[in-house]
């Protein structure tokens, strides 16, 4: 079970308190009219997965309710940050300790 | 029956408490301190169960959680029988009832064992994949015959009488283990003040040190270990706990103790305590001293009863004062293993020899052998036991120095009981659960804990550290480092010293050779409780099943409840040398959780029963009850589903409540519904975004009904929102949909449009909500209120208004859901019940009925309301539904759903579309789910049209009424499809309009 | 390839059953194939098998980077059933289901394949509807499947408690009685021996490293053990790392890869004889023939390729267990373990040609591929012998998630697999 | 009512207000009456728990800005209470303000003076906030006595440990398979916000854990 630091509350917290919510920093087109289908379609499923750094969404669910991002190995399952909405991770890729 | 192994004294038990048990059968006596295995010693009892595949004898082997053989059924009543219990690690208790988990009629006589000698040979590892395919229907008949030989213990037949429950921690140090080395590792992180856990799977803590007899600072190791438990139980930041298996290591430092808190007190927990308990912990750091597990040596019928680990008999001599049995051979690869022999002899029995496979050895263990007048054969190794039900006899032969081969000729040593040791096994269990792979060395000859990311320290045995010296040493400077990292900065506690004789380089040898080839030697077994031997798993390779885990899995090596912790290494040297490559190359060894089996009870909690999932009630449920209502399970809400009179059926009673409600007036708790309070300067643009329909223009004091979508245009809730103030807005949602849809406003808020300024909060509670519809409901509404201007042309249709109703303050919305004329009253839930009571005194002379979920559902059917989630699916947009009105294309902002709905596939002609549907036959009421088919006689498959997804018969209308999705419906009008029904029915239908009351709206603006 | 029976294992047991054959080779993989096929689970041998006995294709390489069946085939829990909603997907794996019947003796490997039927139970008004709908929809598809009421489904578990005071009572269910499991072991092993018994080049510890490609189109792979290995045709069906293998060839699928959790009981006596699955209360049950209960539920919500999930899951998955069944609370968990599952938005796999000519994808088969293997494999061996897939993989192209043509399973999916 | 909530009440304005109580005798009734009625007299002479019902208090969410001093200024001159810091709650008297959200607070207060706060804050108040009145659909439970600890370490993953959550204190968060606003009002004394539909169960599940430290239901004296 996670543990997680929510960036609003200053803490770490239970996993059983957030929801996770998928690839972060994914914005929606600003004129979904002019959208094609495919890229509506991206907009809508297609994502990274990638298997080591993730970024990712978690709403604190049972909590302060904010949505915010972290960086986590989803290989090792290692949280690296939390990050609150708006700003830009740190940590974009594993450094050679965290290689595992 | 006498206790003719025990010893008159010494070992931790105590004398003065006998107690009786029984096993098979049989009543036995034992002492308190015993476990059920070493009261079994003590009566001399050696055949304990049959092994599953042979059906061999079997005896105990082990004295902990090791143990593969002696697994037993427990428990006195039906409702408190437990399986598969592990003798070693159950203590005695008075009155303990216990079973065999194999062999039958009989553990002596065995006609399964008869069949398994027979077709023992019949039975390779994977026959069952090679046989019983012929003729194919034949598997289901084979199956049952190998069902009846399956699993150990039985299922209990009643429901458990006990109770478990949780407990959450937080600490900075978690020990696993309380041996030597996690002793010093508690003191020393206790000394420092850190929150610290020390959990151990045994009665007593002290580890290995209450095995033996050393001494520590030239005292007894017990009294340190009595002194050590004395100050840490002193210290308010240390949690002992004891009978207390960490048997799960997850990620982020968290981690599962399963506590067995009255397992040792009887056959059921007594009253107000749980049975067990599972400790959740979250460490800052932790301290692995989970010791070593000793090897057995892999020899020819090794699986005899008297055949044991050397350093299981030193136990039960040590701490239990049992000899299991009178004369000894001991093979080892290593000193330790001497201690055995020379414990044997202290309490008096036979040493008939030391079994030594190293050819040139010397040392302080040799000397004292010497000394003793023990016996050493060294460069020689027990190849095969002899005997029936017991070791009779122990066959000693050569082997050449790099122990493959053997060498010269044979001797048979009369002995009872065989001990052997082949080195020891670090626990490296819970460092495997996160998925670090653990790595093999060499000069420990087993594998270490590997890389891993958790913040965890090992110390110890566990660490390949297996001198006493070392482990205590280690723990205290561990257990330091712990505290320091977790943010307590500690000293390595002082630990007494142990002078333990030096010990000279153990051998790697794990299968012992035989003049014959392992397929034609006597079966060397390698795990006993799956009957996985030597020449299985060489013919496993042979067969090319190379990877350790093809070997495993081929095998079943390792799959037992024991999972295979004796067994796995001795399993890979022997694949390893069949595949002439190295342990490490042939691969590693992966533990999962759970380290010692957990009672699926422990895992649940008290979530269970009444505690399984909230109830969520509305201010009036006990009304509710009091009324006899039928309840309906709507997300975790209780919602009355109808509300029988006395003798009538459903079917009357919703006929009943629909025709008061259409004829005079009916009453809904519509409490449940989700209710969103949206404040803030923008709350109307974002309702704009959120919603399918036009927001801009609602007037303060109007109601609208909106559609919302997710992005891929399909309709996922719908509600009304009234307008409150020009900043102000309650949303209504669906029961099941309300947390979601909050949750969804608050994703896109947070994530898309922060620069909005709006709040949403969740009123749904807060408010208890009662519907009055019917053409009586002002006339009705009017008794209970003075302040409400009520004349329809003031109070319109999708008005609301503030007063009093009932004296209580209440917010009215003039809406309806079922077509009725039609007030939702909103009062505080504190007053709820008040106003729902008055609501009767008054309505009495209207007959004034309470309905339920049901008929609400019929009622706005008869109107052709939808409710999302049941006409909908996740897979329907607004025009499928032909709600186009709720649709407002040209608002400027793209609201979410409307690119989605113009995508390719959602345009396309002959998309399923909601209509009604009328049976030809009136009475007919097709049931939900029903599929539409154009031509009923169409083979297999039948091209389907789509499914009725609300249907009922209405009493208002004197027929069956229902809505359905159908390809292209709204171009069908009038057609008839056909409903073949699972009973063999097929109803013929026509497609109409979904409105089949008032298509005018007259009914609610009146 | 060597014949196996009852008489066979006794003519082995006179010579101690030293004189087994392998049941595959290990080749040194050649420079070029006809087809690649990339993942050497239970699918990608199923694919190969039916390329080789379909379509005569048999200079086809299959290449795991582990060891054969050692991804989701060694993980699942073992369920096979063909009662899915929309007609796409009850086609699909009623064609599986089909080929499980007398795939044991096509293969002369026991599987196993035992019809012991399978439940889907209902506890709400709703799971009632759902279950209906679903039933009349797989009958009119030729499934064999009916709705039971509370008392039906008493009857056939009787050690099921479905009692009206429970918290949500089982109002009824769906059953498949043609449904069942199957050895997931030996579904792999089976399919591989006979592969391979056919000239199939079965390549273990050969890790893809890259898809090679040739303006825009696949060529071959480069492994980390054996260098480029160069094919036709590649089909890649490597569940829990179809995004990684995308990334390599340069797109992003529709897919997030998952933890799903299972465990097992300590072997009990049998006792209960058929599969029970609640979406609602959320957990699923059956016995295999060693006696163990084998144990699943839900997926974890986050993407993770640990093999690991969250404790709570397994918690919750047991608190339902023992709602359903109070009379298993003091049986005990032996060992709990993780799978990765690719999962789709509409919880249908992908079988699919992709941007890059000559690569093929099947994947996405979220909790419910084992079920699938040999429908899986004839499907894709179809698609990458024509280069095209045939009728019953084109609903399943991945470019439906570009035009909106979801099957959405979700319903019938849920936890249930 | 004031004449400020008259107006307010009155003409439609920004936002709905309304004095949401009885004017005459109309009896209310907690979510917790069916178990708190029915309650006898303490069962044990030196319980380890207490748990009771502290019913129909003013709750009042208020939204706003914390970085705007105005808006802190605002709250402190309605309430009397400077806007506490994350996880913390100022309380004097009968009133308690706790911190929820970064944006987000709990006022607590006696039961009659739900509309008076909210028209004092509003008057107090302006920018971008909000006052939400949810008194009937919440209520509070207190859990006391030297057990009480336990009881909630049965109940929620947080850390309740002396040196992780001292006395003033206060955090949202799982309680069994619901949720709870739980403060540290004293040493042996915490204090649940528990959601009105879910309080039955709530109720249930800490008499149930609470089992084996003889409870005592009901207020102490």
């Amino acid at each position: 079970m996670f543990y997680i630091f929510c960036p609003y509350c200053d803490e770490h917290r239970e996993e059983e308190e957030f929801h996770p919510k998928g690839q972060a920093h994914l914005s929606r087109p600003a004129d979904p009219d002019a959208c094609t289908d495919e890229e509506w379609g991206n907009f809508i499923y297609f994502r990274d997965n990638p298997r080591g750094i993730h970024h990712e969404i978690w709403v604190h669910a049972i909590g302060c309710r904010k949505f915010f991002n972290v960086t986590r190995d989803t290989q090792s399952y290692e949280i690296l940050e939390s990050y609150r909405m708006g700003s830009a991770p740190r940590i974009t890729q594993l450094t050679d300790k965290q290689q595992s | 029956m006498t206790q003719f192994n025990r010893l008159d004294n010494g070992g931790r038990i105590d004398r003065s408490k006998l107690l009786s048990f029984e096993f098979n059968g049989q009543r036995y006596k034992g002492f308190a301190g015993d476990t059920l295995a070493s009261a079994l010693l003590a009566n001399g009892v050696d055949v304990i169960g049959r092994s599953f595949k042979y059906s061999r004898p079997r005896g105990i082997v082990a004295a902990s959680a090791e143990e593969p053989n002696a697994v037993f059924q427990l428990g006195a009543t039906e409702a408190t029988q437990v399986p598969n219990v592990r003798a070693t690690q159950q203590e005695l208790f008075d009155g303990l009832v216990s079973q065999p988990t194999s062999g039958w009629p009989s553990l002596s006589f065995d006609f399964m064992g008869v069949f398994g000698t027979l077709l023992g040979r019949m039975l390779p590892p994977g026959f069952y994949y090679k046989t019983f395919m012929f003729p194919q229907a034949a598997w289901d008949t084979y199956e049952k015959y190998i069902r009846k030989a399956a699993g150990l213990g039985r299922s209990p037949r009643e429901p458990d009488v006990d109770t478990y429950d949780h407990l959450n921690h937080h600490t900075d140090v978690l020990i696993v283990g309380a041996g030597p080395s996690g002793l010093s590792a508690a003191l020393s992180a206790a000394r420092a003040g850190a929150r610290v856990i020390l959990a151990d799977e045994q009665a007593e803590m002290g580890g290995s040190l209450l095995d033996s007899n050393d001494r520590l600072d030239d005292k007894p190791a017990a009294e340190w270990v009595k002194a050590t438990l004395e100050e840490l139980a002193r210290y308010d930041n240390v949690l002992l706990l004891p009978r207390a298996t960490v048997n799960g290591y997850h990620d982020h430092n968290f981690l599962t103790i399963h506590e067995r808190r009255t397992d040792h007190r009887g056959d059921r927990a007594p009253a107000n305590l749980s049975r067990q308990r599972l400790h959740r912990v979250r460490a800052k750091w932790v301290v692995l001293a989970t010791g070593a597990h000793e090897r057995p040596l892999v020899y020819g019928n090794n699986d005899l009863p008297g055949c044991m680990l050397a350093s299981a008999v030193s136990t039960y001599i040590n701490r239990y004062a049992v000899v299991p049995g009178s004369r000894l051979v001991l093979m080892t690869t290593n000193d330790n293993a001497y201690r055995t022999a020379f414990d044997w002899q202290d309490a008096g029995r036979e040493v008939v020899a030391i079994v030594d496979t190293r050819a040139y050895v010397t040392g302080a263990w040799q000397e004292e052998a010497e000394r003793r007048g023990i016996k050493v054969l060294k460069g020689k190794a027990v190849i095969e036991a002899r005997g029936g039900q017991r070791v009779t006899g122990a066959l000693v032969t050569g082997l050449t120095t790099d122990g493959n081969k053997v060498a010269g000729d044979s001797q048979l040593l009369r002995c009872d009981t065989l001990a052997s040791s082949g080195g020891w096994s670090p626990v490296v269990h819970l460092s495997c659960h996160t998925g670090s792979r653990p790595v093999w060395d060499d000069d420990v000859i087993g594998f270490l804990p590997g890389k891993t990311v958790q913040r965890q320290l090992v110390a110890g045995a566990v660490n390949g550290r297996f001198a006493l010296d070392d482990c205590l040493t280690d723990g205290a400077s561990i257990g330091a480092e712990a505290a320091t990292n977790a943010g307590f900065p500690a000293e390595p506690a002082i630990v007494p010293s142990a002078r333990t004789r030096p010990e000279t380089r153990a051998m790697a040898l794990f299968c012992i050779p035989h003049h014959k080839r392992n397929s034609r030697a006597p079966k060397q077994f390698v795990d006993f409780q799956t009957d996985v031997t030597a020449a299985a798993i060489e013919l496993a390779t042979r067969e090319g099943f190379e990877s350790i885990e093809h070997i495993k899995r081929y095998t079943a090596m390792g799959f037992g409840t024991d999972q295979g912790k004796l067994g796995n290494i001795n399993g890979m040297a022997v694949a390893a040398k069949s595949l002439n490559q190295t342990i490490p190359q042939t691969g590693t060894t992966i533990f999962r959780p759970n380290y010692t089996p957990v009672t699926f009870g422990a895992i649940a909690g008290r979530h269970c029963n009444d505690l399984f999932d909230p109830m969520r009630y509305s201010a009036m449920h006990e009304w509710h009850v009091k009324h006899g209502a039928k309840f309906e399970d709507v997300g975790q809400w209780k919602r009355p589903w109808y509300f029988p009179k006395p003798g009538e059926t459903m079917q009357q009673a919703l006929d009943r409540e629909c025709l008061a409600t259409r004829e005079s007036v009916g009453v809904l708790d519509a409490s449940t519904l989700g209710k969103i309070d949206i404040q803030g300067k923008d709350a109307r643009e974002f309702l704009g975004r959120a919603y399918t329909n036009a927001w801009a223009k609602l007037p303060v004091g109007k109601c609208r009904y909106g559609l919302m979508c997710k992005e891929d245009g399909m309709v996922f809730d719908d509600g009304v929102t009234s307008c409150m103030g020009e900043n102000h807005f309650v949303m209504t949602t669906t029961t099941g949909g309300a947390a979601g849809v909050l949750e969804w406003l608050e994703l896109y808020h947070q994530t898309e449009w922060p620069e909005l300024e709006v709040y949403f909060n969740t009123v749904t509670d807060h408010w208890a909500t009662m519907t009055i519809a019917g053409p009586n409901a002002r006339k009705l509404l009017a008794e209970l209120t003075d302040d409400i201007d009520l004349d329809k042309d003031n109070f319109k249709f999708m008005d609301w208004r503030q007063g009093t109703v009932a004296g209580v303050p209440a917010r009215v919305f003039r809406i309806s859901f079922t077509g009725e004329l039609s007030y939702e009253i909103n009062v505080q839930a504190n007053y709820g019940l008040h106003v729902w009571e008055k609501l009767f005194e008054h309505g009495a002379k209207y007959n004034l009925t309470p309905y339920g979920t049901e008929t609400m559902h019929i009622l706005r059917a008869e109107k052709g309301f939808i409710i999302s989630g049941q006409d909908t699916d996740g897979s329907v947009h607004p025009y499928d539904l032909g709600m186009s009105w709720a649709v407002k294309e040209d608002k400027p902002f793209s609201f979410i759903g409307k690119r989605g709905m113009k995508r390719e596939d959602c345009v396309r002609e002959n998309r399923k579309q909601l209509v009604g549907i009328k049976t030809k036959d009136p009475s007919i009421v097709l049931p939900e789910g029903a599929q539409a088919v154009d031509d009923p006689n169409h083979p297999v498959p039948v091209p389907m049209l789509g499914h009725i997804t609300s249907s009922y018969y209405s009493a208002c209308l004197g027929r069956s009424i229902a809505m359905g999705v159908i390809k292209g419906g709204h171009n069908r009008m009038g057609d008839t499809v056909h409903y073949p029904l699972t009973d063999g029915r097929v109803v013929e239908a026509e497609i109409c309009s979904t409105i089949f009351l008032d298509p005018k709206g007259e009914r609610q603006n009146v | 390839m060597q014949k196996y029976s009852g008489f066979g294992l006794l003519r082995h047991a006179l010579t101690y059953h030293e004189n087994w054959q392998r049941v595959w080779r290990n080749p040194k993989p050649k420079k070029k194939y006809d087809v690649i096929i990339v993942g050497g689970g239970g699918h990608g041998l199923a694919t190969a098998y039916y390329l080789a006995k379909v379509h005569n294709i048999t200079n086809v390489a299959v290449v795991e980077k582990g060891y054969l069946g050692g991804g989701n085939t060694a993980r699942n829990t073992t369920i096979v059933r063909s009662n899915y909603l929309w007609d796409e997907a009850a086609l699909l794996y009623e064609h599986a289901m089909k080929l499980w019947e007398g795939l044991s003796q096509e293969l002369n490997y026991n599987l196993m394949f035992s019809q012991r039927g399978v439940l889907n139970l209902g506890h709400t008004l709703q799971d009632m509807r759902d279950i209906h709908r679903r039933v009349s929809a797989n009958r009119l598809n030729g499934i064999d499947s009916e709705a039971l009421d509370t008392q039906g489904v008493q009857e056939i578990v009787p050690i099921m408690d479905c009692s009206a005071n429970r918290r949500y009572p089982v109002l009824g269910a769906s059953w498949q009685p043609r449904a069942g499991v199957a050895r997931h072991d030996a579904v792999a092993w089976g399919f591989a021996r006979a592969a391979d018994a056919m000239g199939v080049d079965l390549i273990q510890q050969c890790e893809v490293a890259d898809i090679l490609t040739e303006d825009g189109a696949a060529i071959g792979v480069e492994t980390k053990q054996h260098g480029a290995i160069y094919g036709d045709r590649i089909g890649c069906v490597v569940a829990g790392n179809s995004g990684v293998l995308a990334k390599m060839a340069g797109f992003q699928l529709p897919i997030e890869s998952h933890p799903l959790q299972a465990l097992v009981s300590e072997p009990i006596r049998p006792i209960l004889d058929t599969v029970v699955m609640s979406n609602h209360v959320h957990g699923y049950i059956s016995q295999s023939d060693k006696g163990d209960l084998v144990i699943g539920a839900g997926i974890d919500g986050y993407n993770g390729y640990g093999q690991r999930g969250s404790y709570p899951t397994v918690e919750h998955t047991l608190q339902a267990i023992v709602e359903m069944f109070p009379i298993f609370s003091r049986v005990r968990m032996n060992r709990q373990w993780g799978g990765i599952v690719d999962t789709c938005p509409d919880a249908c796999p992908i079988i699919s040609d992709t941007p890059v000519e000559n690569l093929f994808f099947n994947c996405g088969w979220g909790t419910g591929g084992f079920k699938a293997t040999p429908g899986s494999g004839h499907v894709f061996a179809n698609t990458l012998a024509t280069g095209r897939p045939n009728e019953l993989a084109k609903p399943f192209s991945m470019f439906r998630f570009h035009n909106g043509a979801l099957i959405d399973e979700h319903g019938a999916a849920g936890v249930a697999h | 009512m004031s004449e400020a909530v008259k107006e307010a009440v009155a003409e439609p304005a920004l936002v709905a207000i309304m004095e949401q109580l009885p004017k005459t005798e109309v009896p209310a009734r907690s979510p917790l009456a069916h178990h708190t009625e029915v309650l006898s007299r303490p069962t044990h002479e030196n319980p380890g728990v207490r748990l009771w019902e502290n019913a129909l208090r003013t709750h009042l969410a208020l939204r706003g800005d914390a970085g705007s001093a105005d808006f802190a200024r605002g709250v402190e001159a309605a309430t009397g209470l400077a806007l506490p810091e994350r996880l913390q709650c100022h309380q004097s008297g009968e009133w308690a303000l706790s911190w929820v959200a970064p944006d987000e607070w709990l006022l607590t207060g006696p039961g009659d003076q739900a509309l008076a706060m909210e028209m004092s804050l509003r008057e107090e108040l302006d920018g971008h906030y909000a006052v939400i009145n949810l008194s009937g659909g919440q209520t509070m439970l207190r859990l006391s006595g030297p057990k009480a600890r336990l009881v909630l370490m049965k109940s929620c993953p947080y850390d309740v440990h002396d040196r992780h959550f001292p006395v003033g204190k206060v955090v949202t968060t799982v309680l069994a398979k619901s949720q709870a606003t739980i403060r540290r009002v004293g040493e042996e004394d915490w204090e649940l916000v528990v959601r009105r539909s879910f309080a039955d169960y709530v109720w249930r599940w800490l008499v149930d854990a609470s089992q084996e430290y003889r409870l005592s239901l009901g207020h102490p004296e």
